[in-house]
């Protein structure tokens, strides 16, 4: 049974898809153990560019912003190879999706910089560094669906 | 040493996220996504409440680059909210991110607050 | 007609598989506009991840290293995915394959900066450098192409 | 300033490589990458060649980080040499990595030497 592109809404685990219902009781170990392991690894990378980028409080978070909506990009590409090849392997989505894309983005520290820019009396920066990731995030993920999607699909022999 | 605290905080946050997301759609079905929803909100909550402590750069790795960062999630609610939109839910799609924000950023300020009044 | 994965050798472009041979001809302007536009793009993640992580003469290019052993990982991964689902678009490959993962690699660089390492009188980082780098980027070839063979996999439904 | 010389370069190099990847293996077929090769002694021989002279930032940024970046390549280098070995061609994939480091590293050496020489 493969999925259809409308049905599944969360892309970490949505328990109307029949496949996702099932993982955990399968193979508990082996999904929790990819969910880890690839959380492990996005949240290093997302710790590295962190600390390459710093950012002064009051001031942009550009790192996070551009973790966040590379993030968003990449999976909605990835949802979209999985589709394209019938879901894949049962760790694939836990492995990329949940962990090392779940691990690589991340929501706290975004509401928290933004609630740290007004704390250092820059509303500007907050409120842009708040609308500017919520629009970003949204075209990044469209844009990662719909490029893999194109890219994807056979054109000619 | 940082490094391996971040890991640790991550190899527990990815998980729960995970585990949570899981038993929160079993209680309250999944047309909505209430489980990123919590994670997102939790999440949010608990750094601002670390932020607002006088910490070690130790605990930060582990409780709030790790931990904290690999709970939450942008990833998943975006393409939450484009699914929801696709699927005629445009309404359903408005709520989730704007609920998000608005549910994590007053979190956030809480724990925030909270922390500082602890700490006096 | 889909390509065999023992085919093709060299990814940009070889003309014994069909598809390559024929692409220029059919679609010479976005073939060549997709190569550019992803080299574009490559480059671009390349300059800034080498401008954030700056290195001395003489000392280890640990950019460079990352990025190099990362496009290695990415090209086997991109190949893989391409071949589950039956080469995908006629952009595809020249866009990221030929454009992005091919302009945000560098081999000149790379033999530039082993050079420069002898130069400034350091031949234990030259050699450890060259040799890190070579055996790295075909592990990670071989990880991307075999990781992602795997997770492409249906494994269970 | 930079950020577009690097872009007009790459947008120099990287259509570059494709098309001498094509025109080379039209001449010498395509069992052993020869084009590949070519692109990175070419530009590994330019880059030597422009380290070693004394140039403005924005000459690097145009002809170095993006020209020579572009136009040579790790990735599809390793993929090559992947499958050469998995082929059963495990010598023609040594040959391919040794000697595309070997004359790389000797051509930037040359292209440094002669920019020494010619700037006294």
């Amino acid at each position: 049974m493969t999925e259809r592109a409308g049905r599944r809404v969360d892309p970490d685990v949505d328990l109307r898809v029949p496949r996702d219902r099932r993982e955990l009781a399968r193979h508990p170990a082996a999904v929790v153990g990819a969910v880890a392991v690839g959380g492990v690894l996005g949240s290093l990378a997302r710790a590295g560019l962190q600390a390459a980028f710093p950012h002064g409080p009051g001031t942009f978070a550009w790192a996070t912003f551009g973790i966040n909506l590379t993030g968003c990009l990449l999976i909605g590409a990835l949802m979209a190879v999985l589709r394209a090849v019938g879901g894949g392997s049962a760790l694939a989505r836990p492995f990329l999706g949940v962990g090392v894309l779940g691990g690589f983005t991340t929501f706290s520290t975004y509401v928290v910089d933004v609630h740290q820019a007004l704390v250092a009396g820059a509303p500007g920066v907050a409120l842009g560094y708040l609308v500017s990731t919520v629009v970003g995030a949204l075209l990044a993920v469209w844009a990662g669906d719909t490029l893999a999607g194109r890219l994807l699909r056979r054109s000619d022999r | 040493m940082n490094v391996l605290l971040v890991a640790l905080g991550a190899a527990l946050g990815a998980p729960l996220r995970y585990l949570t997301d899981r038993a929160v759609q079993a209680r309250f079905g999944s047309a909505f996504p209430w489980g990123t929803l919590t994670v997102n909100v939790v999440g949010s909550l608990a750094l601002g409440f670390l932020v607002g402590l006088p910490v070690a750069p130790a605990v930060s790795a582990l409780v709030g680059t790790g931990f904290c960062g690999a709970l939450t999630t942008w990833s998943t609610l975006s393409y939450e909210t484009l699914q929801l939109a696709r699927s005629g839910g445009r309404l359903r799609a408005l709520a989730n991110m704007l609920g998000s924000v608005a549910a994590s950023l007053a979190a956030a300020t809480i724990g925030y607050a909270l922390a500082r009044a602890l700490t006096g």
